[in-house]
């Protein structure tokens, strides 16, 4: 087994894949003989041809477009955007028309496109290299949107991607692109959509969360744990489905919920979370549901170290809930 | 740039243009156009009498659709507008399935989700419409992309009006086309207005042909109510497409005759005298005449065609009108190809509660 | 004072604002000549001439971007979106242009701007004529996000819009267009943003709503004051400032908070309530919040009247939530 | 199409295309060049030293800058794009504002906001630059449209690179522009590259400039290495549009002689040998034959400029750099006009908090 980081994770995945299926496709700006612009796709091009890692015209809406014509035609596209930043162009075939020719045709028409894109905050990107949106593809019913916390996960949730019948937003939160490595099986292995990752078991606080900023609440976590408070921490890694179960459960027993996203807060997924929670479970809560998340203004450049939660900023929440 | 035309709207001529078409395939086609007409005729006088909630008429673009579709091999792919319904039609959808559509009923392949005139048909690699305006043109790119990558010998079609080319789909996909040098011919009907907005509007192009050279190939421009020229013009190029010589921009001058949607009244905008300028052009009208010169029709075999074919789409429309609406788990299906826990409840939630 | 439906009220107050303010312009698809393909903008051309009353090609991405770059010159364009459901070839200008332009900019260059566009469902227009998004420009800082139940406060609050120097995203519930008339005042008044109104006092239970739904909501209120049931409905007018004091008030009251809307459930501005009410006065809750909402599915025609949530499924969870 | 040229790269000029410029015109002219030149050489030094955390450099591309730019009046308005400093400089930016943008410090006019090079100045009629390729293209023909509507007699002058013509926007904003028959000069910096990208990949179109027709004007394209071509161009085209004779596009042929930005490895994807053949084009070297040639500059004074120039750059960005990171409410401020209630909320917490 190989000691991987992340981003080295989704090219060896990638290139497992292709190996494996030859339906496999990747497009993209930069991605062919530039391998990417966060290597992602090193090395591909070389092996695999510029038929099958396509360097596409600048025009992300041709390029999730094309994607799904390539799909509609049995192909298996993985479309990479540089930035999740610069998706929009491609907004209406993403909203109107990818997540929405299964069911506009009646099922006949399914579009299994993975679309790949780094996004997030904390690798002084500014203002137009660092958002985290994915709330926007959440409330769009026929996507799937999911994002790795670690190097296994990402593997594991990539291949499910690329074998879904559904088209999939695999987000990748690039300020861990190589700021963790870890052990990646060679062999083939899948980790299902919908299934939450329990990353530290607690009993006073659960704290969910996803992406890099898992990272931001394990530390966090330490932090209250110095203090005595127990926190649970899941990574829920699928957006949606999300795994609304691995949530209550933990709520039923801390009675206590903090949700942490790097998006802003207004219309954030968080809200979400909160929402289902107080649907469901209020009987069992402790103390306010909580939600740390960016401000909600555009992403600023100097500061963005304040703009994005700090451990500390979760800990604040964290002990505001436990002391309630 | 000089319009390619063969057959005048007196039904006169050019028989060193005439492409070689057989009798058959002409009768053939003259029965598809009467068919389109008589469809039209049925799906706007259903939409007045409240049968059908909306129709759109593509009255006065028969040829072009037709045309250029006759063109095709069967295992050609198309993405037609929601005025196409002759390509449908001519690829051999059902007529049932396209009345299951407008009345988004228990059979329609749409599971009525979709306003009328949203045809598709998998089985025909006719793929299902949507209401934005441009956005297949990349679709089909795509697929042409995937049919190169697989070398196999099919090209794609795709259909839109002249509204279609002001969008930014029109653009990026056409300049991928150019790019990967892809088997694909682009069809613009361009029936002189989008809604409201005549085509001197949208745009300031001498034609709407030659925005062609912008993506490096060629762009070609016939009188689209000519079924000879389009067809014409259709083959050569789909042929071209189909031996690796890329792709084609076709612009089909025509016009629509009628509103542009049962929604909409023409006479805020436009004049009467241009729709009877428009009248004695009429795509059915010289082709029927080059028909009768030929000996391929008579007025009595006209009659009777036209007769058959209202009654087809009368008797089927009646057939549709009779199904059931569609069930309620159908509003919850094919979101994903599995129903994800919240799908679910939420069908659950509506079956148990009624409301 | 005359008596005016909505779509009337639009139009008279685009006139009104035009003979007072020469910087305003309209521009879209079909609003000239045609008068707009709902009636908007119906006669404004005659009055006003071609060059104020702008027929733009078929391109929204152009439409918003030119208002953008009009704004910028000192112009005030009101840019229609024939419907929300075509506004997606704008988003990227829309989220990375018109909302962050004043920001990027440091406040250099405020982009005053308001798009109006009719949205929603319940006018039998199916999959793509019917959608209700307000979550993704809810969540998107920079915007304004307005939206009236009444041809009173859509005078008063596209006034107000009109006048802002930020962007603001009007949206027409375009099923109320035409279903009820009331006096409008000629003279000139404003609705200020970030303001509910309050259309029902009650006891037992907050209603939050907002659009069309006011007026489901208000059946559904009928329909439980028939079982002694008290709902207090707030109408919210606009979505971004929302009246979030309003809100809370009014469940410090009631201990009772039920959202209702005709978007889809997850990722729903309903969602942003109910967590708001869930951090904020938690303690004063007597059951759980709950959302009514579309489904999340895309938007189906054939059954609309039942995807849509008719004032029985709002009564449902009244009860569930007054016989907690 | 032919290529507008007038002084070739050994320094040899056509004196009948000469453009009307005086003696001091053309010193400031090669003033800027080198002040751009410097400016760029600085800025990828304080990257590499991790004084400032991203550049973007436009050595080789001088040319169309400062030649597109010196034809414009100072009340025209000016689109950039993040390689056209010499814009900013040539209209009167002061320096240390360039450079308090790129340490994002408290006096830097975008208040910290954005990565290094989005500059924009609104005394000047120059609109802040975001990073989404092609975006502002629709921005500038609103502008246009609005001094039209205005009858104001005023410009707009718009740039962006090969990569941004195969947006959707490209071809929105040049068909309004057509359509409306706008006062602005679309002008693309054809560098050869969009990052990896070669041109030859990004359009089959045989060049830029003839993407014009499309909307119905016209296009011309010349050495975006030669000012001289440049600024002829820019001032026929710039007079054009002022006295309604609408929009132009200009494709100034030139070469990206760096990495597309410091997060970038050009040679990962072109040939050094290439490098070296666009190196014997610089846009500098052939100026400065030409006026020495014409006795406008003596060896002395050049090295006297280009050290002053120099001196002038690096004492600017120590300024700037002294200058303390913005304060934290600016993170809140210009979202809206006025702060709205949860803004102050955040603000407020995050001033008790502290984090
Ligand atoms: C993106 C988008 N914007 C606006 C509309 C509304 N709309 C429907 S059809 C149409 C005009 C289309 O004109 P054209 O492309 O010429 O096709 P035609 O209807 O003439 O066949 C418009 C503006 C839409 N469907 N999609
Ligand atoms: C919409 C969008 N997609 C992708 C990017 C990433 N990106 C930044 S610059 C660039 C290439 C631009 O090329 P070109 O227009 O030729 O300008 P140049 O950098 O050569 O001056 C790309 C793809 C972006 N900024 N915006
Ligand atoms: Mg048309
Ligand atoms: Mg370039």
């Amino acid at each position: 087994m190989a000691q991987l980081n992340l981003v080295q994770t989704v090219n060896q995945t990638l290139r497992e894949e292709m190996r494996r299926n030859p339906d496999v496709v990747i497009l993209g700006e930069d991605v062919g003989r530039n391998g990417g612009v966060f290597r992602a796709t090193e090395g591909l091009m070389d092996e695999f041809g510029q038929e099958r890692v396509i360097d596409t015209p600048l025009a992300e809406d041709a390029i999730v477009g094309a994607a799904i014509g390539m799909a509609l035609y049995g192909l298996h596209p993985v479309a990479e955007i540089q930035f999740l930043d610069f998706i929009y162009p491609a907004f209406n075939q993403i909203v109107s028309e990818l997540a929405k020719m299964r069911y506009r045709s009646g099922g006949q028409f399914p579009t299994h496109v993975v679309i790949r894109s780094p996004y997030g905050g904390g690798v002084k990107g500014g203002h137009y290299h660092s958002q985290s949106t994915e709330a926007y593809f959440i409330h769009t019913p026929g996507l799937y949107v999911v994002t790795p916390s670690t190097p296994y996960d990402a593997k594991g949730l990539l291949l499910t991607s690329m074998r879904m019948h559904d088209p999939v937003l695999f987000l990748e939160p690039k300020r861990i692109y190589r700021t963790l490595k870890e052990e990646v099986p060679e062999e083939d292995y899948t980790v299902p959509l919908g299934k939450a990752r329990l990353v530290r078991a607690g009993s006073d606080i659960t704290l969910v969360s996803w992406g890099a900023m898992v990272h931001t609440c394990k530390a966090a976590v330490d932090l209250a744990q110095n203090e005595g408070i127990s926190v649970e921490l899941i990574d829920l890694r699928s957006l949606l489905p999300f795994d609304l179960e691995a949530i209550l459960t933990s709520v039923k027993k801390t009675g206590r919920l903090v949700v942490a996203h790097e998006a802003t807060r207004i219309g954030g997924f968080g809200g979400e979370i909160a929402a289902q929670a107080s649907e469901r479970v209020i009987d069992y809560l402790k103390a306010p549901i909580m939600r740390v998340a960016g401000f909600d203004t555009p992403f600023p450049y100097a500061l963005e170290n304040i703009y994005l939660p700090p451990p500390e900023r979760i800990l604040n929440t964290i002990r505001k809930v436990a002391h309630y | 740039m000089e319009m390619l035309s063969i057959l005048r709207a007196d039904g006169e001529y050019d028989p060193k243009l005439e492409p070689d078409l057989s009798d058959e395939d002409l009768v053939k086609m003259y029965r598809h156009l009467i068919l389109v007409r008589k469809f039209n005729e049925r799906g706007m006088a259903l939409q007045r009498q409240g049968r059908i909630g909306f129709f759109i008429d593509s009255t006065g673009q028969e040829a072009c659709q037709i045309g250029a579709a006759y063109a095709l091999n069967s295992n050609d792919w198309v993405y037609p507008t929601y005025r196409d319904v002759g390509v449908c039609f001519l690829r051999g959808v059902p007529m049932k399935v396209i009345f299951d559509q407008l009345y988004a009923n228990a059979q329609d392949y749409m599971k009525g989700r979709q306003l009328g005139v949203h045809w598709g048909y998998k089985e025909k690699n006719i793929v299902t419409i949507g209401s934005p305006i441009a956005t297949q043109l990349v679709h089909a790119v795509g697929t042409a992309y995937a049919v190169k990558y697989k070398n196999h010998r099919v090209v794609t079609l795709t259909f839109f009006g002249d509204g279609a080319t002001s969008q930014g789909e029109f653009h990026t996909a056409l300049n991928f086309a150019g790019v990967f040098k892809l088997p694909i011919v682009f069809f613009c009907e361009n029936n002189q207005y989008a809604i409201s907005l005549p085509v001197r509007r949208q745009t300031a192009s001498e034609n709407i042909a030659m925005k062609a050279w912008s993506y490096g190939f060629e762009g070609t421009q016939v009188d689209g109510n000519d079924i000879l020229a389009v067809y014409k013009a259709a083959k050569d190029t789909i042929d071209k497409a189909r031996s690796g010589g890329g792709p084609t921009l076709i612009e089909g001058v025509t016009y629509r005759m009628g509103g542009h949607s049962t929604a909409d009244d023409p006479s805020k905008y436009r004049n009467q005298s241009e729709v009877e300028m428009w009248k004695k052009r009429d795509p059915i009208l010289r082709f029927r005449l080059y028909l009768m010169k030929k000996g391929l029709l008579s007025e009595q075999e006209d009659r009777k065609m036209q007769q058959e074919m209202e009654n087809e789409v009368n008797e089927t429309a009646k057939e549709a009108e009779k199904v059931a609406p569609p069930a309620l788990s159908t509003m919850f299906s094919d979101v994903y190809e599995e129903m994800p826990w919240h799908l679910k409840e939420e069908l659950d939630d509506l079956m148990k509660e009624g409301t």
